[in-house]
């Protein structure tokens, strides 16, 4: 066997693989099936099955199977929807980000609509070293401002992935807090406190 | 610079890293210590049995307008046997021409054995306090009838591969406000949410881990809780309309991990937080 | 209707080991439901043990002892074949009684 | 009796024994059994204890008491109280940030092991204490059950 066939055969195989990645990728699309299985409870509409861009491209692959080009023009796209602050203001009351942090409840069938949603930020990461119930879905965010201190483009950065991960990290776990609506503005600062600021016991 | 430098600079590096993951995980290694501690101390005990026993007293009870038991119902292996059965579900029967889990071929059972309309069996579908639900008593005395049975799918028919297929597609479609997927929480090994371990459900040894121990009592709630209820009350918190019993997605689903889980021995009912 | 408890009983040496589950929804009367109205007080207020009509354990309950309460205790002076009898009374007046024979 | 009044009579029970006592005409059944059992509707340690008739306790090594450190939920905690003080007549648990801080009371006859395991709920991460009362006075001992937020939380 000749050098170059062991190449086309190798070329030949890496491609196979890559068509097989490509064709697990394209299991039966559930979206028909979904919409006959659901019916609408509360406030959890029917419409919560239709999927954006975002959510049929991240359903179809992960971070790392992504492809480069759909990557940038998602990143691109979500960095578009990012809103800074309309006062300019990062930071607000970090006791308050710390209940937002804890609240697990919002935007569920069995929730009350005019209670105000949790971030239920400690379910995926560690903040607080107090809280000994969290979760490591996410990395842990102990000494978040402490590390970084407040220089603008740290809030900035932190700004960007609280409002929409996917601008980050494109089909991320994370949720698209401000994008999606599920924080308030306030609500996004309270956080960004929590994260930040120096008596937060993020920083203890 | 040397290799020998680079060497050693590496092993400093690695070492220190090493110390500083050993002390988080010491840290956490406690956590999960006690949470382990409290788990044993619920030893054998399960108040599942309640639930077992109140099913068995169903099961031989004549019951509806045909003044029927369910001796005589055929949950895969043949009818009127028991054990073993909830090993192989969920399965095509010929009988109804659909692929059906446990709690959906239950409901053929009574409806079609007792006469009994099925949306008055259905009517507490999962139980809640002084609401008592006949259908998970039932299954928690079915499903304790296949302790120590392996899973067994095989997949013969090709509805049944349609189910794991579409369960499988499914586990990974995200939606709604949060994005979340099945595969969210349930995708990537030795993840936890708060202080649950989350099970890697799309491999062997996670979808194992977590399928042969349900049903489940669940603590929290007081109560037995079923499949059906475990994958609606998923969705519930994936912010999701509500999962119909018995649907596509609902048997799809269940095919796909009772599949990924072939071999694992059930255990179930277990007991969960 | 209240459903039968799962009671063991096991000698053990000299010793009879007694394990107990009862059904029993043990509301506090400070939890709400699905629509927000609140559930009525409904627990367990008094527990009584005999080994062949002696009597060898008695407990008062708060709503504080969990849903479907679990119990543990022993005692000298059984034997296998005795009968360990459980009653329960609950706030609502119910009461309830099963037995076993010591294993 | 409505629900509401029914809750409204309930939360009475927090402020003080006087004023369920003023209502207990009107009161349900189960009121009116914890009427006769102030202990179970006291808020504190102390209170319930003496209502209960149990003087100071001292505190002892000689009282077993298993639980868990951290409660992964607390709708059941698991416990485990067992006593080598001679002539044990009762067992009380009694959860310190309850509402109501009385748990059970087990008493035991000539023969019963002073022992007894049960569940209990605990609201939040509170300290409990484990009384043993005897022909010789009463003693206790404590444990601190962390609870946790667990799951989803929601």
């Amino acid at each position: 066997m000749t050098v170059s066939s062991v190449g086309v055969l190798l070329a030949a195989t890496l491609l196979a693989a890559s068509l097989q990645t490509v064709a697990e990728e394209d299991a039966p699309y559930p979206a028909a099936a979904m919409q006959r299985s659901f019916e609408a409870k509360k406030q959890a509409g029917m419409d919560r099955l239709t999927q954006d861009e975002v959510q049929a491209l991240c359903t179809r692959y992960t971070t790392a199977t992504l492809p480069p080009a759909e990557a940038e023009r998602v990143q691109k796209q979500s960095l578009s929807s990012v809103k800074p602050p309309a006062d300019g203001q990062y930071l607000g009351d970090f006791k308050r980000g710390e209940k937002i942090a804890q609240t697990g409840t919002g935007l569920q069938s069995s929730d009350d609509p005019t209670k105000p949603n949790g971030g239920n930020c400690y379910a995926c990461h560690q903040l607080a070293a107090s809280e000994l119930a969290y979760g490591t879905l996410g990395p842990s965010l102990q000494h978040y401002g402490k590390l970084r201190g407040q220089t603008p483009a740290a809030l900035e950065a932190a700004w960007r992935k609280l409002y929409n991960s996917q601008a980050d990290v494109p089909c991320s776990n994370m949720p698209r807090f401000g994008h999606q609506k599920i924080l308030d503005e306030q609500q996004l600062k309270d956080l960004m406190a929590l994260l930040f600021d120096p008596n937060s016991p993020v920083n203890q | 610079m040397n290799t020998r430098f680079a060497a050693r600079l590496l092993y400093t590096m690695l070492a220190s890293g090493t110390l500083l993951l050993a002390g988080a995980v010491r840290a956490d290694t406690s956590t999960q210590d006690a949470i382990a501690e409290y788990r044993e101390m619920f030893g054998d005990d399960n108040p599942a049995e309640l639930w077992q026993a109140r099913g068995e007293a169903l099961w031989h009870e004549a019951r509806g307008p045909q003044k029927a038991n369910l001796e005589a119902c055929d949950l895969g292996l043949g009818p009127g046997v028991i054990a073993g059965a909830y090993a192989q579900l969920p399965r095509w029967f010929a009988d109804t021409g659909q692929v059906q889990d446990l709690e959906t071929r239950l409901v053929t059972c009574v409806t079609s054995l007792q006469g009994i309309p099925r949306d008055d069996f259905l009517k507490v579908k999962f139980g809640d306090g002084e609401k008592k639900s006949e259908l998970e008593a039932l299954t928690a005395y079915v499903v304790a009838a296949s302790r120590g049975k392996p899973l067994t799918l095989p997949l013969k028919h090709p509805a049944e591969q349609a189910a794991f297929d579409l369960g499988k597609a499914v586990f990974r479609y995200r939606a709604g406000p949060h994005d979340f997927a099945c595969a969210t929480c349930h995708g990537e090994p030795g993840k936890r949410i708060r202080l649950q371990e989350l099970p890697q459900l799309n491999t062997a040894l996670g979808a194992r881990e977590a399928y042969t121990h349900w049903p489940a009592y669940r603590i929290s709630q007081g109560e037995l809780r079923s499949m059906e209820w475990r994958l609606q009350d998923c969705f519930r918190q994936q912010r999701l309309p509500q999962l119909k019993f018995g649907s596509e997605v609902a048997i799809g689903l269940t095919m796909y991990l009772a599949k990924t889980a072939e071999g694992g021995v059930l255990a179930a009912p277990g007991i969960k937080r | 209707m209240s459903d039968p408890m799962r009671i063991r009983a096991v000698a053990n040496g000299d010793k009879v080991e007694v394990k107990i589950l009862m059904s029993h929804v043990m509301e506090t009367g400070q939890r709400k439901d699905a629509d927000g109205a609140v559930v009525p007080a409904h627990y367990i207020v008094k527990v009584v043990g005999t080994c062949n009509g002696r009597e060898v354990l008695s407990a008062d309950w708060g709503p504080s002892v969990s849903k479907n309460p679990y119990l543990s205790f022993r005692f000298k002076g059984g034997a296998k074949g005795d009968k360990v009898k459980i009653t329960w009374t609950d706030t609502a007046g119910e009461q309830r009684s099963d037995e076993v024979s010591v294993g | 009796m409505s629900l509401a009044r029914r809750t409204f009579l309930l939360r009475l029970g927090h402020t003080g024994l006087a004023a369920l006592t003023l209502a207990s005409g009107l009161l349900p059944r189960f009121a009116r059994a914890e009427e006769a059992r102030p202990a179970f509707m006291a808020t504190a340690v102390a209170d319930a204890l003496k209502a209960l008739g149990v003087g100071n306790p001292a505190k002892s090594d000689a009282i077993s008491f298993k639980a868990p450190d951290i409660a992964e939920n607390g709708a059941a905690v698991p416990v485990e109280v067992e006593s080598t003080l001679p002539k044990t007549r009762s067992i009380l648990l009694l959860v310190e940030k309850n509402p109501h801080v009385m748990s059970a009371s087990f008493q035991f006859r000539e023969g019963t092991d002073p022992y007894v395991a049960t569940r209990v709920k605990v609201a939040e991460s509170s300290v409990i204490h484990a009384v043993v009362t005897t022909d010789d006075g009463a003693f206790y001992t404590t444990r601190l059950v962390k609870v946790t937020l667990g799951g989803c939380g929601g």
